[in-house]
């Protein structure tokens, strides 16, 4: 195929790219979206493979045989509760696919026409820098979240320093690498160094619950990333598509921070998570069995469901579903509350109800719910802790003031189940547990949720 | 040809606009899946890896390179797409009361 | 070279789904205000106009044409934007109590 | 200035046209949101005389200056109930400059290289045409909305073959002036006189009040129109500007047939408004004077004022604004209700009350006022008559059924205050008229607000 074809055929895909992403704006359109989007790739991929640039496919039937292989594989055996994780790693491997394409750019260039151009030495520059950082930070974010690490923060004297020369010291090489670029100078090894030290360095002194803000920054990153290898081969598919995810992420980077109402540079740069503040609040906790609460879910008229991170942990998102039901039957009127950083993703509350079948008009977004709340018989908290902690609306001394949170403590009747009065991410304690109309069901929320269960049947 | 770049900008300016406008359209409910699927278009470095690696060149260092780009790129458009999908699957409007 | 018109057409699709998002988002209010902006930017022409009037090549037919180009899209600029201005000067929020 | 230099400031230029666009979302931001635009249209201009290009500054400088001064004069003489007017004259130069920039592109390069290529040539053919048609068809809606030619639909036999016949003759003179492109071929004069000639037959068979979606439409031509000439001049800022513009009139032409509840196939080609139907209603009307309608007024807790076309054509925005005032003083709730088409353009009604300083906050859209309705005590329509005919909402027979109206027959009291018994645009009779809650107060619309305004003195 001519490049004038493959380049027409480009803009087919980007066309396809820009509808899936739209489409993914409502739920009932977004599965044909992303069909659409990956219908783009496909597109994409196959005028490569025809245009003339390609004369051996070798290593590449190899290469894309086991690829496929591997992200299916992942893709099809992941729990719904590791979706952060997983993102984590598709977003890794994107990130060191620039970086190599970069390289490949450089090595390709160089032993082609001998001198490479100052223009693809800069670009080649920003693709594995910035594919560098993108890579090994999204490997430190997998493992906090995984727990393969302590997914505390990791601060020490001079961090930013140390962070900040890494920084320069990557600068002063670009500037002398596109000066003198080759592909096996010292300087571009040390490019290559220095970039994944600096992913590395940026992502351990973030705490694990702020991973989410992380991944979606360098989900922003492995779009730029994408631009940049497609300045340095001249390509329009890699720059629009490049440019659409990077705008992606920083969107989504930035809805998560007003949802915590914290700064960017607040998550990136405060070790969040790693001090404990002191503030203890005190007084008297109210337990309650499942009998009791039985009794007074039998008799509610309304029920709203708050989850939250620990419903996750104890994957009870079924047994929810099958509670609310039961409910539902009983007359009662049901919905869910979901906080937009519940749990340790945006969404991620959204995306396990989903997969438990609950119908995704039950649930009631925070602002909407909170003016009913006073007419809810029974707000049910599920493992959720700071995005129901009252302390984010009225003390204006706590870590988290400002937060939006989904009122529970007006609601007639609160039950919290958790296993213990431990306090969640933000480490703070939460003054709801102490409440007079809140009620703790202390147990694994799978648990006790389906302790509920038996009583009703 | 010195124009070349120039171009290349417009596209870069008008698609990251239009990026934050189809993105910040996006309802909070498909946030994760959002991700996700971004993810996945990020993934069209595939394109670049596929040229390195079938330039069939004088460096076997860029068809070495090309190809591990070819297999990490992959990785994630198919895991990218096809999770995107798994977790879309399950968003599902209230039955209706006839089943 | 034979890609530039290629490079043009991505340009001009993104540039018709960017108008197509940010328009949608205007409310009824401004759309008058929202017409009359919007023709003053076709009044963009004038930068191909000025080209033709001032190129001083061997056509005097072109400059001609150009010069009058020029006038037309001066008055659909100028005269677009200021009555745009004016209107929107119109607007204005409930004043303080206090005046 | 080099090339390079003068690209990048294109770039500049439209980014601060997007960004214009976005903030004319608000109206809190709209003006600056056009200085912004209006600074990226000086920075274009001024890089465009900059580059190497242009030698030669006799003509432009008087071109620019004459140009100026009459869009100047234009934009501040024009009276506010004139805007639509204005807008398709301005449109009407976009599409003749456009016009001749592509007239002036085919000679120079003719003169210059001796052969014009046929990329060269289709880009010039379309940016005559779409000039043409833009400028033939805007003069016609200018004269339409001026009264200067009738403003009703010119309906004949053989209509649309004859459009038909023109546009292919069109494509014809196109295709084969594409295989030999000279400026002063015959072929360039037949495209320039049929594109001519099609903007008129196009827009004769429209109705005066549906040119607002026309010229909505022909602005977005316009855009194209520029679009066109950028790629005949291989000029990016003309081909991103030209394709907002674009976008933008298709956008509100859908809109407004939205609002109207017809297609745009509809609104070009039905000759809507030519011929009146027959559906007659019978009934009592009962007619109020100006001393009555005060008294009830005077003693109601809640009035709505709705304007329509009316209002525009008796200038009435004014003392409307003054007897909203007055009312609020008697501690009564104003509120102003805003159909989307009432008047001769989008957005009329709200230009002439911003005009006559209403605060916007004040105005309230048809689907918002519509379930408040019941509790209105008195919904004073103010020369509205189609945006307020219930046989849009409950008539299927009726030519506007379907349409969306606002629900003045559902206050507890109706005032309309119009001349006659005359219909509106679309030639329909009123069954609101007849209402057993309404009065009309007959009269021109400015006199008979005046005369409540005295009577409340
Ligand atoms: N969603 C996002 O996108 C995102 C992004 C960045 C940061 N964050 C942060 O993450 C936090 C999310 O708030 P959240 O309220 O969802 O969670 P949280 O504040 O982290 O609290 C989770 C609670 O669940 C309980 N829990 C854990 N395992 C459990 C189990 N198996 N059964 C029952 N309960 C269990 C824990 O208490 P016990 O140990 O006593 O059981 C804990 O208090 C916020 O601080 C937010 O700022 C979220
Ligand atoms: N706004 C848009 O963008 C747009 C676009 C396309 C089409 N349209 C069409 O335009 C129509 C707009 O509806 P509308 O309700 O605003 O207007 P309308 O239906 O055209 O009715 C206007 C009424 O105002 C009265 N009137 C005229 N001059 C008056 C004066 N000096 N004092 C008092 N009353 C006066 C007329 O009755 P008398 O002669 O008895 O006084 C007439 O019935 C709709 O049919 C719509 O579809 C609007």
């Amino acid at each position: 195929m001519s490049s004038l074809w493959v380049n027409l055929a480009y803009i087919v895909a980007a066309v396809m790219f820009i509808f899936g992403l739209r489409m993914l704006g409502s739920p009932a359109t977004a599965r044909s979206g992303n069909a659409l989007s990956s219908g783009g790739m496909f597109i994409a991929i196959v005028v490569t493979l025809l245009s003339k640039g390609i004369v051996e496919f070798h290593w590449i039937a190899i290469a894309v045989a086991a690829g496929a292989l591997v992200g299916a594989l992942a893709s099809r055996l992941v729990a719904m509760t590791s979706m952060p994780e997983m993102v984590a790693l598709f977003n890794g491997s994107g990130g060191i696919a620039s970086l190599l394409v970069g390289w490949a750019a450089l090595s390709g260039a160089h032993a082609g026409i001998g001198a490479v151009t100052a223009f693809t030495a800069v670009t080649v520059f920003l693709s594995v820098m910035i594919g560098g950082v993108t890579f090994s930070g999204s490997i430190i974010a997998w493992a906090k979240l995984a727990d393969v690490m302590p997914s505390g923060a990791v601060v020490f004297a001079a961090q930013r320093l140390i962070n900040g020369a890494i920084l320069g010291g990557l600068v002063v090489c670009g500037v002398f690498f596109a000066h003198a670029p080759a592909p096996d100078s010292y300087l571009f090894y040390g490019i290559l160094g220095l970039a994944l030290l600096l992913g590395i360095m940026a992502v351990i002194p973030i705490g694990g619950a702020d991973m989410p803000v992380v991944i979606s920054l360098l989900n922003s990153y492995s779009g730029l990333a994408a631009c940049a290898a497609g300045f340095a081969i001249n390509n329009n598919i890699l720059i629009v598509s490049g440019s659409l995810v990077g705008a992606a992420g920083i969107v989504l980077t930035n809805i998560m921070c007003k949802a915590m109402n914290r700064s960017l540079a607040n998550v990136l740069f405060s070790g969040f998570g790693a001090v404990k503040t002191a503030a203890k609040v005190e007084g008297e906790v109210k337990p309650i069995v499942a009998e009791d609460a039985y009794l007074i879910l039998e008799a509610a008229s309304s029920v709203a469901f708050v989850p939250g991170y620990g419903m996750a942990v104890a994957q009870a998102q079924h047994v929810v579903r099958e509670l609310g039901e039961l409910l539902e039957a009983n007359g009662c009127e049901v919905s869910y509350a979901i906080h937009p950083v519940a749990g340790r993703m945006p969404g991620h509350m959204n995306v396990l109800l989903a997969e438990a079948n609950v119908p995704y008009d039950q649930l009631v977004e925070a602002k909407d719910i909170n003016p009913r709340m006073p007419n809810v018989d029974v707000a049910v908290v599920i493992g959720a802790n700071d995005v129901v902690n009252p302390a984010a609306r009225d003390d204006e001394a706590s870590p988290i003031y400002g937060m939006p949170i989904i009122n529970v403590d007006h609601a007639r009747t609160a039950f919290v189940l958790k296993r213990s009065m431990a306090s969640g991410f933000a480490g703070v304690d939460n003054p709801l547990f102490f409440g007079t109309n809140t009620r703790m069901l202390f147990g694994d929320a799978k648990a006790s949720v389906s302790a509920l269960i038996a009583e009703f049947k | 040809m010195e124009l070349i770049p120039v171009y290349l900008a417009f596209i870069l300016i008008l698609a990251i606009f239009l990026g934050f406008e189809l993105i910040s359209k996006v309802p909070a409910t498909l946030h994760t899946p959002l991700m996700s699927g971004a993810n996945a278009i990020s993934g069209i470095t595939i394109v670049g890896a596929l040229l390195a690696a079938g330039a069939g060149g004088p460096s076997w260092l860029a068809t070495l390179l090309g190809a591990a780009a070819v297999f990490f790129a992959t990785v994630n458009v198919v895991g990218g797409y096809l999770v995107t999908d798994r977790m879309l699957g399950m968003f599902k409007k209230k039955p209706d009361e006839s089943d």
